[in-house]
């Protein structure tokens, strides 16, 4: 399945782009799918150490399957306020 | 018995204005923080921050804080005010105002919320320097 | 060059109104308590607080606490008010805001400001109970 | 020398009264001006474990000698805000 998974602040700058489309295999869990954007996005990969991946506007547990239709988001490193 | 505490979250374009009144009934203390933007970012002269969210996740996450805050100390009420967009030096882009029957538990309250949302909000900051600005012109 | 901090004390009769924006330049926090009156004491129902404040004193001592705060926290300004005299439920009888550039040393300097003004500051208070005034009608 | 000191809220609740008049030997310290207070004004002295006495409108140690002339008024059992 092909994922999009949206970019902010810091990664939209590192990437150059507001999105990335990621080939998994079906339902992937959360952590399979951070392990391969960081493999596949060296611009990203400094910031993957704090990132965590949001799944409908949620955090949600590593072991946690991705479907097709969430609404994806790398988020982390942020500083609001 | 004891009544839901109040609860406000409101992101806007720009920098937050006045704030009303906030009237909470029975609470003894009532603690506002505003978060104003400094002149230098970095050691650099900034004439702005420009504000990124993630709009429904940052709503979202803002809200179950104010509530798990409202919760884990006893809060009357917890509203919460953040700029997205430009906000220029001087101006204020994020506001706090916590309700509570007593003053510790606001201000241990406040200090909480501020810390864990720097970690779990997804609104994110860029300074707009001064230097380059007068560049791009 | 540090500015010196900004320091201002007013205590007055009544309740307190509300504040004007407080403008310290360069502070990137700015934090208000404010003392709100309770409907109860020791269980029961109060129509107010009566405040008797040794003036002179209390006023020196405000804003002696108010310098040590600034300076063992850095802070950029502090404003005091508060109220002698009576103050109906639901009204502000104390306002401290602290400007600062950052957040920690602001909510710490407030903590620690009103603890030593509980301590060292010669206001008393004396609930006027609600009964007690029927009783006199 | 006798020496005038004001009362405030519980020391006037207490005493009935909105200041003490006390007989003492020239230039006592404070110290011996509130253990004074204490054993001649019963009606205070459970609150004399708390209390300062302010001097000139400050706090001074309790080996400060009082003068003529000095304003004084005893503090503690405070807690405004």
């Amino acid at each position: 399945m092909t994922l999009t998974v949206r970019l902010f602040g810091p990664y939209a700058d590192a990437q150059g782009e507001r999105e990335l489309s990621v080939d998994l295999p079906p339902e992937p869990t959360v952590s399979l799918v951070l392990e391969t954007i960081e493999s596949r996005y060296p611009a990203l990969s400094p910031l993957m150490p704090s990132t965590r991946l949001a799944v409908n506007n949620r955090f949600v547990p590593p072991s946690h399957e991705v479907r097709e239709g969430d609404e994806l988001a790398l988020v982390g490193m942020v500083g609001g306020g | 018995m004891k009544t839901a505490p109040a609860i406000e979250v409101v992101l806007s374009e720009g920098p937050l204005g006045p704030e009303d009144a906030v009237r909470a009934p029975g609470a003894g203390a009532i603690v506002a923080f505003e978060g104003v933007i400094r002149p230098t970012e970095e050691g650099r002269e900034i004439a702005a921050i420009e504000y990124e969210a993630y709009r429904p996740m940052a709503e979202n996450q803002l809200e179950s804080l104010a509530r798990a805050a409202a919760d884990r100390f006893g809060l009357a009420g917890v509203f919460v005010r953040h700029s997205v967009g430009v906000v220029p030096v001087g101006e204020c882009s994020f506001r706090l105002v916590v309700a509570s029957a007593h003053r510790a538990p606001a201000l241990e309250g406040m200090a909480w919320f501020i810390d864990t949302m720097k970690r779990d909000v997804p609104i994110w900051k860029r300074p707009v320097f001064k230097d380059a600005q007068e560049q791009s012109r």
